[in-house]
C-alpha cells in the first residue's frame, strides 16, 4: 500500500528553525547567538592550532626558557579569560530567555490537556462548563494570538511533547503533571513528535498543531463538542452496526453512540482530522481502509490488532467512519 | 639505596635478569593464560576484548545507519532497532569506552611509574574475568533475542515490569552490575598502584600527566559507578520481587531513576574523556619534543574536571519540568566545566607552538582530537543552556554533540595512543602509511556522519527512532550521515588490517622509537614480565630526557621472590617490600562463581542460595595461606 | 383446631392486646408529634383487610409504613422478657446468596422473597411450623447474574390489594396473587444486557408500583418508574440524568438551593453525552407523605467511580427527589454529594417525622446518609435543617447550611493514576442500604452501619456495553477502632448519638424497634441480637446458621403471639467474599470490600434460612 | 536472529556426543529465550495452525468441560503476549467482574477451581463463547489473537505459566502478589459455578 506521509501536508513546518511563537523565537535567537559565537571560537582555536603546528621554526632545539614561557602564559590566560566572559554572557542570556518563556500566560489562556499514550496523543479541551469539554486526538487546534496552556500527562510511560516551531519540549511523566504554554502568532499547520523514547512506535507518534484565526477556531471547537450524527444512508448505517458489533467498539469512543471506550483515540470526529495513526498517514479512504485491515504493517507493535472483516463489512465501516465529520 | 650506572657489573646484571625471568615467568600454555596475574598480559587481553566489543558496537551502529539511510526503510523493524541502539549504547559505554581506558591504564601505569606489577595482581585478573563474563552474558542474551531494548539509560516506567516483560531489562541491569564490578576493581588497582608503587623519587608532582589522568579517572569511577550499580539493582528488584522504588502509585518516583542514573551517567562521560586527555598530553610532549606547557595548570584542570563532572547531571533532565532556578544552577556548572577543558586545549596549543612538532600518526590523531573535541565542546555549551536544550534535547542535535565529544575526546586519542604505544606492547611499529589513511578516513567519516545530525536535530528529528517519514525532509542528511558511517567503517577496517599486518611484518621498534621521556620507554619492547631489571630512581618529570643514557636504580630488591617496592604516597620514598603472589586459578574460579550468582538471580531467588556459597568457597580458596609465604614473610621481616 | 377457632383466638388476643395498649406508660402518650407521625401510616394504610389498625400486627411493606419507621407497636416481647425468646420455627429458602429481604406478613400468611433466582414463598402461619402454601418462580435470566454489582440480592416485596409485588434481578416487576401464587402480570422494566438490574423492594402508592434500577457500576442511566398496580402498564418514568423532560422536571419543580435551579442541568453538568451512561439509579428506599402527597427517594452514585471523566455536579445523581406519585413530576431535589467521588449513593432510607425544631413543629425527613451525615430536611421544601456527622469522616468537613453544599476536603479527591489513602467513609459509606428504625417511644433512630476506610486509585475507565464501568482500584479496611460495624441510637432533636454498640463486622442487617422497647438486628457472624432501646444493653442473642444481612420484622401470629422473624444468609456486597467464594489474596476483589472482610470466611458460611422467634 | 541461531544449534546437534549435549542445551536455551522474548506484532499467521476453536456445548456437570482438543495455547511461553494479555484483561473490563483474580461479580481466577476447564482452549472458549451464568461472549468483539493473549494471562494468575514468562507487578496500587511469584495452584474442576448454586 503506497504510504504518502502526513507531514507533506505541513511543508517545512516541523523545524525549530522557523519559529511560529514568541517562545521559540526567543530560543531561536539564543541558539543563533550561541551558534555564531561557537563558530567563531572554533575557527579561532583551529587557526591557532594550525599556526602553532605549522609556523616556521627558528633553528635551535626548543628549551623551556623564560623567553618562551611569558607569551605562552599571557596567551593561555587571555584565552581562558575570554572563554569565561563568553560563558558568563551566555548564562545571563539563557536565564533571561528561560524566565520570559516561563512567565505567567495570563488568565484568558486556553486550557488544553494532552495525555500521551503508546503511541498517540489524547487531546482534551477544558471548560468551566463541563458540557463544553471536547476530546479529540493527534490534532490540536489553537487560536492565533491567544496563549494556550498545555497540561501534560501520561498514563503509561514517559513521553515528551514537542512541536518545534511553537515550543520547546516538555516531558510527560506518569505521576508528575507538567505544563507549558505558547502562543501561536501565525496561522499554519505545524507538526510535532514525541521526543522521549517510549517503545516500539516512538518513531510514529506525531501530532499536528493547527493554528487558525480565533473565529475559525471557535467554530471548529463547537463542532468538536457535537456528538456524532447518526448516518443517513443505509451503507453507513450498516457500517455503524459493524462498528458496534466488531472489535472497534472495544477500544474506541464515538460520542452519541454506545461506544465509550478510551483505549484508543476518540473517533467522534475522525473524518475531520487530517491524519491517521498519530500523524503517520494522510486521512484518505485508502489509508483508512489499509489501516483498519492491517495496522501492524504500518505501525508494527501498535496496540490496534489486524481486523478480519469481510469485504462488504469493511466497505460499510469505512463509509460510516467517513461520516464522522 | 645508591645510584648505580645501568651498565655496571654486566655479568651480574645478566644473572639478575635470568633470575628475575625465573621468578616472574608466567606458566606456559593455556593454563598459564588462565592463571596469569601479570598486568601486561591481563592488560593486553583487556584491550583486545574491549576492541572486539568496539567493533561489534560499531557494526550495530552501521546497521542502524543502514536502516536510517532512507525514510520508511526496512532493514530493521522497531523491535530489532530498539535492541540494536540499546546494545550499541551499552557496548560502547560499558564494554568498550570505560574498560579500554582502564585497560590501557592497567598496562601502562606500572611501566610509567617504574613498578613491577599492579598492587593487587589477582584482583586485577578477577576484574578482567568478571568484565569478560559480563560482556559474554550481554551478547549471548542478545543472540537469544533477549538483548535489552529500552536504551542504555532504560528510563522507567518503560523499563519497569509492566512495560518491559520478559528478561531483556533484567539482562540490562545485571550486565551493568558485571561491568561496574570490573570498573571498580580496576579503579582500586590504579589508585593503590599509583599511590604506593611509584619508583623512588617520583613524587606526585613528577608523575606523568597520563598517570594523573588515570588517578583522577579512577577516583571518578570510585564515586560514580556505585550509583548505577545501585539503581540498576533497584530496577531489578522492582521487576523481580515487586518492590516499588519507581512506582508512583505506591510512593515511588519515575524521576528518582533519572536522578540516580545521571548522577552516574554524567561523570561517566568524563571517566571516558579523562584518560584520553592523558594520552594527548603524552603524545604532544613526545611529538613536540618538549614537556607539556603548564604542568600544574594541566593537573589542576584534570582535578577540577573530576569534581565538576559530579555537578552536572541535571542538564540531562532539563525537559522534565524541574524548577527554573535549580536548572540555571546546573547550567552554570555545565558551562563552568568548559573552563578547565579549555585550559588544557590552550596549554597543548601553546606547547605545540613552542615545540618542534613531528607529524607522526599519533600526532595527527591529536590534531584531529582537538578539532572534533572543540566542536563537541562548544555544542556542549549550547545544550547546557536550559532554554536551548529544551528545544534540542533528545533530538539528533544531542546525538551529534556527544558523538563529537566521545569520538573526539576518547576514540581519537585512543587510536593515537595505539599508534604511539603499539611498539612498546608488541615490539613492532604500526605502518605509518596505513595509519595516515586510517586517520583521514576516520576524520572525514566522523565529521560527515555526525555534523549533519546537528541540522537534523534542529529540524526536529528525535533520537531513538527506528525510522522517519519521507515528508519530514530528513532523508538527504540521513543519507549523508550513512555515507559518512561507511567511511568510518572502512577506516576502522584499515586500522584492524594495520594491526594484523604489523604484528607480523612491522618494523622492529627497539626500546624507545619516539625518543619519548617517560619510564615505560626505559625498558625493552615488549617489556619483560618483571618490567624493569632494576627499579629506576626518578629525579624529574621527564626522566629519559633529563637523565639521558643511564638511570639510577634501586638495589637490595630480592630477585628470587616476587618482591615489589612500596613507596610513600607523596614523595615516593621507599617504604616497605610487598610480596606478590604466583600465578593462580582462583580469580577465574571466583569470577565464574560470581557469574553463576548474577545470572541465576534474574531467573529465581534461589540463585542466591546456589551462587553465594559457591562464591564464598572460591574466595576461601583465593585467600588460603601457603606455608611458603609465611616463611618468606619472615625473611622479609629480617631484611626489612 | 379449625381455622375458624384460630380466627376466634386471634380476635380474643387482639382484644386483650388493645386493653394492654390502653395501659401503656404515659411517656409514650399519643401527644408527642413523633407518635402522631408514627401513627400516620395507619390512617392512610393502603391495606384493605378489615382487621387493620395502627398495630394490626401485620408487616405489609419492608419499611413497615410509608414513613419508614420500622416500628412495631407490639409490646408482648419487651425489654423485660426478651431474654426468654425462643426459636419458634424455621424455613430454608434453598438459596445461598445474600438474603437482604424483609419477610412480609399479611393476614395469616408470610411471604418470603429470596435472592436470585428470586423465588417467592408463601407460608401458612395458621398451621404449626408454617407449612409452604405455594411457591412462585419467576425464572429470571441466568445471564443477569453477570450484571449484579454486589451479590445477587433482593430487598423484598410489597403487598397491595391482594397482590404481592416485587422485582427480579433481570429487571422485571411481577405481581403475584397473594392467595393463589398465580402470576397476575410481569413487566420488563429494564435491559439487563445493558447492565440494568433491579434489586430494590417496590413501594405501592395510590395504585402505582414504584420501581428503580440498579447498575451504577455498569454505566446505566438511572430512573424511577411507576407501573399501574392493576395492569402493570408503565404509568411514568423519571430519569435521573439528561434533559428536564426526561427527568420529569416541570413547573412544579422548586428546589430550595440555587445550584439545583436551571435548565437541563442533567445535561450541562456532564461532559459530552456522559449523562447517557452516568448511573444515578435508585435501588434503595422510597417513603411517602400522604398529607403533602409526595414520594421521597434517593438517586445512586454517578458513573464511573473515576471522577476525571465526568467533571461537574453530575445532576441528578447522589441526591434526593420529592415527586408527585400521580405523574412523577419533580417537586424538589437536593444533592447530598455533588460530583460524588467515592460511590456515595444517595439511596438510603428516609424517615418521615414531625419534629419540634427551634420551637415549631416541622415536617421533616431524616436521612442517615452514606456520606457520613444524618440530614434533617424540611420535607415540604427540601431545605437542610441540620446535618450531623455520625461516623469517622476524612472526606468532608460538614455541610454548609447556607448553600446546602457538602464541604469536601480536596486532598481526598480521587483521580486517575494517583493513590489516595485514608478515605473515610469508604465506598459503602458510613451507612449503606441497611435500613434504620425509629421508635416514637424513645424518639430515637436506631442506625445499623459500618466503620470502614479505603485507599483508591483511579484508572482508565472504558465503557463497554454490559460490562462494569468503574475505573477505580479500591482497597477497604476497618476504620479507627478496628470495629467494622456499629449500631447507633441517634437523637434527631438533640442531634447526637445517645449510645453505640460496636460490632466486629459491618452491621449489614436492618434494625427494627418495638413498643416493648427492644431493638432487633443481626450480625454477619450470624448472631441475632436484641438490645434495650433505651440503654443499648444487649438483652438476648441467638446464633443462626449463617451471617445475617436481612431486615427483621415483628408480627402478631394468628395465635395472638408476637413473633420476630429474620432471614439468615450471608452475602451482599459485604458478604460477597463468602457468598461468591472470592479469593482474599486479591485486596481489590468485590470492589475492594474483600480486603476488609478477609476473616469473614472463618466466621461464617453460606446459608439461606428463615428464623422465627417468640416467647415460650 | 533467533531462528538463525536455532538452525546453528540444530546443525551442531548432529555432531559428537559432548558437542551434542552442549548444543542441545544451547537449543533449549535459545528456544526458551526466543519464545519468551518474541514480539510477534502480526499475531498468528493468517490461516496458521491456531484458529478459533469450534464452539462446543459445555456439559453443565461437575468435572466441567474437557474438550477432546487439547491443543496448547500459542502464547503460553511468550512473556510479551502474556503482558499484552494482562493489559487487555484490565482495559476490556475483565477486571471489572473478576478484579485482579479475586473475583466479585464473576468467579475468582487466581484460585485452583476451574468451572469450565483450565486449559488455554477452555479459557479461549469461555471468553469467545461466554458462559451461562453471566459471562458475556466476546467472540466477535475481541480478535482471536488477543483472546489467546488474555487466556494465557488468565492462566498466569494462578501460577500455571513459567515464572520467567508470567508478568511482574503493575505500576499501580498493589492489590495482589505479582503473577510471577504466585504459587502454582493445581487446577481442580469445581463443577458448577458458585453463582449458579440453585435450589
Amino acid at each position: 500500500m503506497p504510504l504518502t506521509l502526513a507531514s507533506t501536508l505541513v511543508q517545512q513546518a516541523h523545524t525549530s528553525l522557523n519559529p511560529a511563537s514568541p517562545q521559540v523565537r526567543l530560543v531561536d535567537q539564543l541558539g543563533t547567538a550561541m551558534f555564531v559565537t561557537a563558530a567563531v571560537v572554533c575557527l579561532l582555536v583551529f587557526a591557532a592550532l594550525l599556526w602553532a603546528a605549522l609556523r616556521r621554526r627558528s633553528g635551535a632545539e626548543p628549551v623551556a626558557d623564560g623567553r618562551q614561557e611569558r607569551p605562552m602564559k599571557t596567551a593561555v590566560l587571555l584565552a581562558t579569560g575570554v572563554t569565561t566572559v563568553i560563558l558568563f554572557v551566555f548564562l545571563i542570556f539563557d536565564v533571561s530567555v528561560g524566565r520570559s518563556i516561563t512567565t505567567n500566560p495570563g488568565n484568558d489562556a486556553l486550557q488544553i490537556r494532552v495525555t500521551g499514550h503508546q503511541w498517540w496523543w489524547e487531546v482534551q479541551y477544558r471548560d468551566s462548563l463541563p458540557k463544553n469539554w471536547a476530546t479529540t486526538a493527534n490534532e490540536i487546534h489553537v487560536p492565533v494570538g491567544r496563549p494556550v496552556v498545555f497540561e501534560l500527562r501520561s498514563t503509561d510511560v514517559i513521553h515528551s511533547f514537542w512541536p518545534p516551531n511553537l515550543s520547546p519540549k516538555r516531558d510527560q511523566i506518569p505521576g508528575n503533571e507538567n505544563s507549558l504554554w505558547f502562543q501561536a502568532d501565525s496561522a499554519g499547520v505545524y507538526r510535532g513528535q514525541c521526543a522521549e523514547f517510549c517503545g516500539h512506535q516512538h518513531a510514529k507518534m506525531a501530532f499536528l498543531v493547527v493554528a487558525e484565526p480565533a473565529d475559525q477556531f471557535e467554530g471548529w471547537l463547537a463542532r468538536q463538542r457535537d456528538t456524532a450524527q447518526t448516518p443517513t444512508d443505509s451503507l453507513a448505517r450498516r457500517g455503524k452496526d459493524v462498528f458496534m458489533a466488531a472489535s472497534c467498539v472495544m477500544c474506541h469512543a464515538i460520542s452519541g453512540t454506545s461506544a465509550g471506550s478510551r483505549i484508543g483515540p476518540d473517533l467522534t470526529h475522525l473524518a475531520s482530522r487530517r491524519t491517521l495513526a498519530a500523524g503517520t498517514l494522510p486521512n484518505t479512504r485508502e489509508n483508512l481502509t489499509g489501516w483498519i485491515v492491517d495496522p501492524q504493517a504500518i505501525k508494527p507493535g501498535v496496540k490496534m490488532p489486524p481486523n478480519q472483516l469481510s469485504g462488504p463489512e469493511l466497505l460499510a465501516l469505512v463509509a460510516y467512519l467517513e461520516t464522522l465529520k | 639505596m645508591t645510584a648505580i650506572p645501568a651498565d655496571a657489573r654486566p655479568t651480574d646484571d645478566e644473572s639478575v635478569r635470568r633470575q628475575l625471568d625465573e621468578t616472574w615467568r608466567q606458566t606456559p600454555g593455556l593454563w598459564g593464560w588462565l592463571t596469569s596475574v601479570d598486568h601486561k598480559s591481563i592488560g593486553k587481553r583487556y584491550i583486545v576484548t574491549a576492541m572486539v566489543f568496539f567493533v561489534l558496537g560499531g557494526l550495530e551502529a552501521g546497521v542502524m545507519r543502514a536502516q536510517l539511510a532512507r525514510p520508511e526503510n526496512s532493514v530493521l523493524g522497531p523491535d530489532a532497532y530498539n535492541q540494536f541502539f540499546t546494545m550499541h549504547g551499552m557496548t560502547m559505554m560499558f564494554l568498550f569506552a570505560v574498560p579500554v581506558m582502564t585497560a590501557v591504564g592497567l598496562y601502562l601505569v606500572p611501566l610509567m611509574i617504574g613498578a613491577r606489577n599492579v598492587a593487587f595482581p589477582r584482583l586485577n585478573a578477577y576484574g578482567y574475568w568478571v568484565y569478560l563474563a559480563g560482556g559474554l552474558f550481554l551478547y549471548i542474551s542478545f543472540f537469544l533475542n533477549t538483548g535489552p531494548d529500552t536504551g542504555w539509560f532504560s528510563y522507567v516506567p518503560l523499563a519497569g515490569p509492566e512495560f518491559s516483560p520478559g528478561k531483556r531489562v533484567d539482562v540490562y541491569a545485571q550486565s551493568i552490575t558485571f561491568t561496574e564490578i570490573a570498573a571498580l576493581v580496576a579503579a582500586v588497582e590504579l589508585i593503590v598502584t599509583i599511590f604506593k608503587n611509584r619508583a623512588p623519587g617520583m613524587t606526585l608532582n613528577r608523575m606523568p600527566l597520563f598517570v594523573w589522568a588515570m588517578l583522577v579517572q579512577a577516583f571518578m569511577v570510585l564515586f560514580a559507578m556505585p550509583w548505577v550499580a545501585t539503581v540498576t539493582q533497584l530496577l531489578a528488584m522492582d521487576r523481580l520481587v515487586a518492590t516499588h522504588f519507581f512506582n508512583p502509585a505506591e510512593g515511588g518516583d519515575a524521576l528518582l531513576w533519572q536522578h540516580l542514573f545521571w548522577f552516574f551517567g554524567h561523570p561517566e562521560v568524563y571517566i571516558i574523556l579523562t584518560p584520553g586527555l592523558g594520552f594527548v598530553s603524552m603524545i604532544v610532549a613526545t611529538f613536540t619534543r618538549r614537556p607539556v606547557y603548564g604542568y600544574p595548570a594541566m593537573v589542576l584542570s584534570l582535578l577540577s574536571v573530576g569534581f565538576l563532572s559530579f555537578g552536572l547531571w541535571v542538564h540531562h533532565m532539563f525537559a522534565t519540568g524541574l524548577p527554573q532556578l535549580g536548572q540555571s544552577f546546573f547550567t552554570a556548572a555545565s558551562m563552568m566545566i568548559t573552563i578547565p577543558s579549555g585550559i588544557q586545549i590552550f596549554c597543548w596549543i601553546a606547547t605545540i607552538w613552542a615545540g618542534r612538532p613531528r607529524f607522526g600518526v599519533p600526532f595527527l590523531f591529536v590534531l584531529g582530537f582537538v578539532v572534533i573535541f572543540v566542536i563537541g565542546g562548544v555544542t556542549g555549551v549550547m545544550v547546557a543552556s536550559v532554554a536551548f536544550d529544551q528545544q534540542v534535547h533528545d533530538s539528533y542535535f544531542v546525538v551529534a554533540h556527544f558523538h563529537y565529544v566521545l569520538i573526539g575526546g576518547a576514540v581519537f586519542p585512543l587510536l593515537g595512543a595505539f599508534y604511539y604505544w603499539f611498539p612498546k606492547i608488541t615490539g613492532r611499529m604500526l605502518s605509518e602509511r596505513l595509519g595516515r589513511w586510517n586517520f583521514w578516513l576516520l576524520f572525514v567519516g566522523v565529521n560527515l556522519t555526525f555534523f549533519p545530525m546537528h541540522q537534523l536535530g534542529l529540524e526536529g528529528m528525535p533520537r531513538r527512532v527506528y525510522t522517519y517519514l519521507a515528508g519530514t525532509g530528513w532523508g538527504p542528511l540521513n543519507l549523508l550521515a550513512t555515507i559518512g558511517a561507511v567511511l568510518v567503517v572502512v577506516g576502522v577496517l584499515l586500522f584492524v588490517i594495520n594491526v594484523a599486518v604489523s604484528l607480523r611484518r612491522g618494523a622492529l621498534a627497539g626500546d624507545d622509537p619516539w625518543g619519548a621521556d617517560t619510564l615505560e620507554w626505559a625498558t625493552s619492547s615488549p617489556p619483560p614480565p618483571y618490567n624493569f631489571a632494576h627499579i629506576p630512581v626518578v629525579e624529574g618529570r621527564a626522566p629519559l630526557w633529563e637523565q639521558p643514557g643511564e638511570l639510577p636504580a634501586v638495589s637490595g630488591l630480592r630477585t628470587d621472590v616476587r618482591d615489589v617496592l612500596v613507596t610513600t604516597l607523596l614523595d615516593a620514598r621507599p617504604d616497605s617490600l610487598h610480596r606478590h603472589p604466583p600465578p593462580t586459578i582462583w580469580p577465574l574460579l571466583t569470577a565464574i562463581a560470581t557469574t553463576i550468582l548474577f545470572v541465576t538471580l534474574i531467573f529465581t531467588p534461589w540463585g542466591a542460595v546456589i551462587g553465594t556459597p559457591l562464591l564464598l568457597l572460591t574466595l576461601l580458596g583465593w585467600g588460603w595461606p601457603h606455608g611458603r609465604d609465611h616463611q618468606e614473610q619472615r625473611m622479609v621481616e629480617q631484611t626489612g | 383446631m379449625t381455622s375458624l377457632q384460630y380466627r376466634y383466638a386471634a380476635v380474643v388476643a387482639a382484644l386483650f392486646f388493645q386493653l394492654g395498649c390502653t395501659r401503656t406508660p404515659p411517656q409514650s402518650d399519643a401527644a408527642t408529634p413523633a407518635e402522631r407521625t408514627s401513627t400516620l401510616p395507619a390512617r392512610v394504610s393502603p391495606d384493605t383487610t378489615a382487621s387493620s389498625t395502627a398495630d394490626d400486627g401485620q408487616w405489609i411493606m419492608p419499611a413497615r409504613n410509608f414513613a419508614s419507621t420500622r416500628y412495631s407497636g407490639l409490646s408482648q416481647i419487651s425489654s423485660q422478657n426478651v431474654g426468654q425468646l425462643k426459636l419458634a420455627w424455621t424455613f430454608s429458602t434453598g438459596v445461598t446468596r445474600g438474603h437482604e429481604a424483609a419477610p412480609l406478613v399479611v393476614d395469616s400468611t408470610m411471604y418470603v422473597v429470596t435472592p436470585y433466582p428470586n423465588l417467592l414463598y408463601a407460608l401458612d402461619l395458621t398451621k404449626p411450623g408454617a407449612p409452604l402454601k405455594w411457591t412462585y418462580k419467576p425464572d429470571p435470566a441466568l445471564a443477569s447474574q453477570g450484571v449484579a454489582c454486589c451479590d445477587l440480592v433482593n430487598r423484598g416485596a410489597a403487598y397491595f390489594d391482594g397482590k404481592i409485588y416485587y422485582n427480579t434481578l433481570d429487571a422485571h416487576t411481577v405481581a403475584v396473587d397473594a392467595k393463589t401464587g398465580r402470576e397476575v402480570w410481569k413487566t420488563k422494566v429494564g435491559e439487563y444486557t445493558k447492565g440494568e438490574s433491579v434489586t430494590m423492594a417496590p413501594l405501592v402508592v395510590k395504585g402505582k408500583v414504584l420501581v428503580g434500577n440498579s447498575g451504577g457500576e455498569f454505566g446505566v442511566r438511572g430512573w424511577l418508574t411507576a407501573l399501574d398496580a392493576k395492569t402493570g402498564q408503565l404509568a411514568w418514568r423519571a430519569y435521573h440524568t439528561g434533559p428536564d423532560k426526561d427527568v420529569l422536571i416541570g413547573a412544579r419543580f422548586k428546589p430550595f438551593y440555587s445550584q439545583d435551579r436551571g435548565k437541563d442541568l442533567g445535561v450541562s453538568t456532564w461532559p459530552g453525552d456522559a449523562w447517557k451512561i452516568g448511573g444515578g439509579g435508585s435501588w434503595g428506599w422510597i417513603s411517602y407523605d400522604p398529607d403533602l402527597d409526595l414520594i421521597y427517594y434517593g438517586t445512586s452514585n454517578p458513573g464511573p467511580w473515576n471522577p476525571d471523566v465526568r467533571p461537574g455536579d453530575n445532576k441528578w445523581t447522589a441526591g434526593i427527589f420529592a415527586r408527585d406519585p400521580a405523574n412523577g413530576q419533580a417537586v424538589w431535589f437536593y444533592q447530598w454529594s455533588p460530583h460524588d467521588l467515592f460511590d456515595h449513593d444517595g439511596i438510603n432510607e428516609q424517615i418521615l417525622l414531625d419534629l419540634p425544631i427551634k420551637g415549631q413543629t416541622r415536617k421533616v425527613l431524616i436521612r442517615p446518609e452514606r456520606n457520613g451525615y444524618v440530614y434533617v430536611l424540611d420535607r415540604s421544601t427540601g431545605e437542610v435543617l441540620s446535618a450531623d456527622s455520625y461516623g469517622y469522616n476524612t472526606t468532608s468537613r460538614g455541610v454548609d447550611l447556607k448553600s446546602g453544599r457538602l464541604i469536601a476536603i480536596p486532598e481526598k479527591a480521587t483521580t486517575t493514576g494517583k493513590v489516595i489513602r485514608g478515605i473515610c467513609p469508604a465506598a459503602p459509606g458510613t451507612k449503606d442500604w441497611q435500613p434504620s428504625s425509629y421508635s416514637p417511644r424513645t424518639g430515637w433512630l436506631y442506625i445499623p452501619h459500618q466503620n470502614l476506610c479505603e485507599d483508591v486509585e483511579g484508572v482508565e475507565s472504558n465503557y463497554i456495553e454490559g460490562t462494569p464501568y468503574v475505573g477505580a482500584i479500591v482497597k477497604m479496611y476497618a476504620g479507627p477502632g478496628g470495629n467494622r460495624g456499629v449500631v447507633t441510637a441517634w437523637d434527631p432533636i438533640g442531634r447526637k448519638a445517645v449510645w453505640e454498640v460496636k460490632e466486629k463486622f459491618p452491621v449489614w442487617s436492618g434494625t427494627v424497634v418495638t413498643a416493648g422497647d427492644v431493638v432487633f438486628y443481626g450480625t454477619m457472624e450470624g448472631w441475632f441480637k436484641a438490645l434495650d432501646a433505651r440503654t443499648g444493653r444487649q438483652l438476648w442473642q441467638f446464633k443462626t446458621g449463617s451471617g445475617i444481612i436481612g431486615q427483621p420484622v415483628v408480627y402478631r401470629g394468628p395465635d395472638g403471639k408476637e413473633y420476630v422473624a429474620v432471614l439468615s444468609g450471608v452475602g451482599g456486597w459485604a458478604g460477597a467474599v463468602v457468598a461468591g467464594g472470592l479469593d482474599v489474596r486479591d485486596s481489590s476483589a468485590a470492589l475492594g470490600f474483600v480486603n476488609a472482610m478477609k476473616d469473614l470466611p472463618q466466621a461464617t458460611t453460606k446459608g439461606g434460612m428463615l428464623y422465627v422467634f417468640s416467647l415460650p | 536472529m533467533c531462528s538463525h541461531y536455532r538452525e546453528n544449534g540444530g546443525a551442531a546437534g548432529q555432531r559428537g556426543s559432548a558437542a551434542k549435549h552442549l548444543s542441545v542445551l544451547l537449543i533449549v536455551l535459545a528456544l526458551s529465550g526466543c519464545k519468551r522474548e518474541e514480539r510477534d506484532f502480526h499475531g498468528l499467521p493468517a490461516g496458521g495452525t491456531i484458529t478459533n476453536p469450534k464452539v462446543r456445548e459445555v456439559p453443565f456437570v461437575a468435572g466441567g468441560s474437557v474438550p477432546a482438543d487439547s491443543r496448547p495455547g500459542p502464547y503460553e511461553e511468550n512473556a510479551y503476549a502474556v503482558s499484552q494479555g494482562k493489559t487487555l484483561y484490565n482495559q476490556f473490563n475483565c477486571s471489572g467482574c473478576h478484579f485482579q483474580g479475586g473475583g466479585g461479580i464473576g468467579p475468582p481466577l487466581m484460585d485452583a477451581d476451574w468451572i469450565y476447564g483450565s486449559r488455554p482452549e477452555n479459557i479461549y472458549e469461555t471468553i469467545a463463547e461466554g458462559r451461562p451464568n453471566g459471562m458475556p461472549s466476546f467472540g466477535r468483539k475481541i480478535v482471536p489473537d488477543q483472546i489467546w493473549q488474555i487466556a494465557a494471562y488468565v492462566r498466569s494468575m494462578s501460577g500455571l505459566l513459567r515464572k520467567d514468562v508470567a508478568p511482574g507487578r503493575d505500576d499501580a496500587m498493589q492489590v495482589r502478589p505479582q503473577e510471577q511469584s504466585t504459587q502454582k495452584a493445581k487446577p481442580v474442576q469445581s463443577g458448577i459455578p458458585k453463582s449458579a448454586e440453585l435450589p
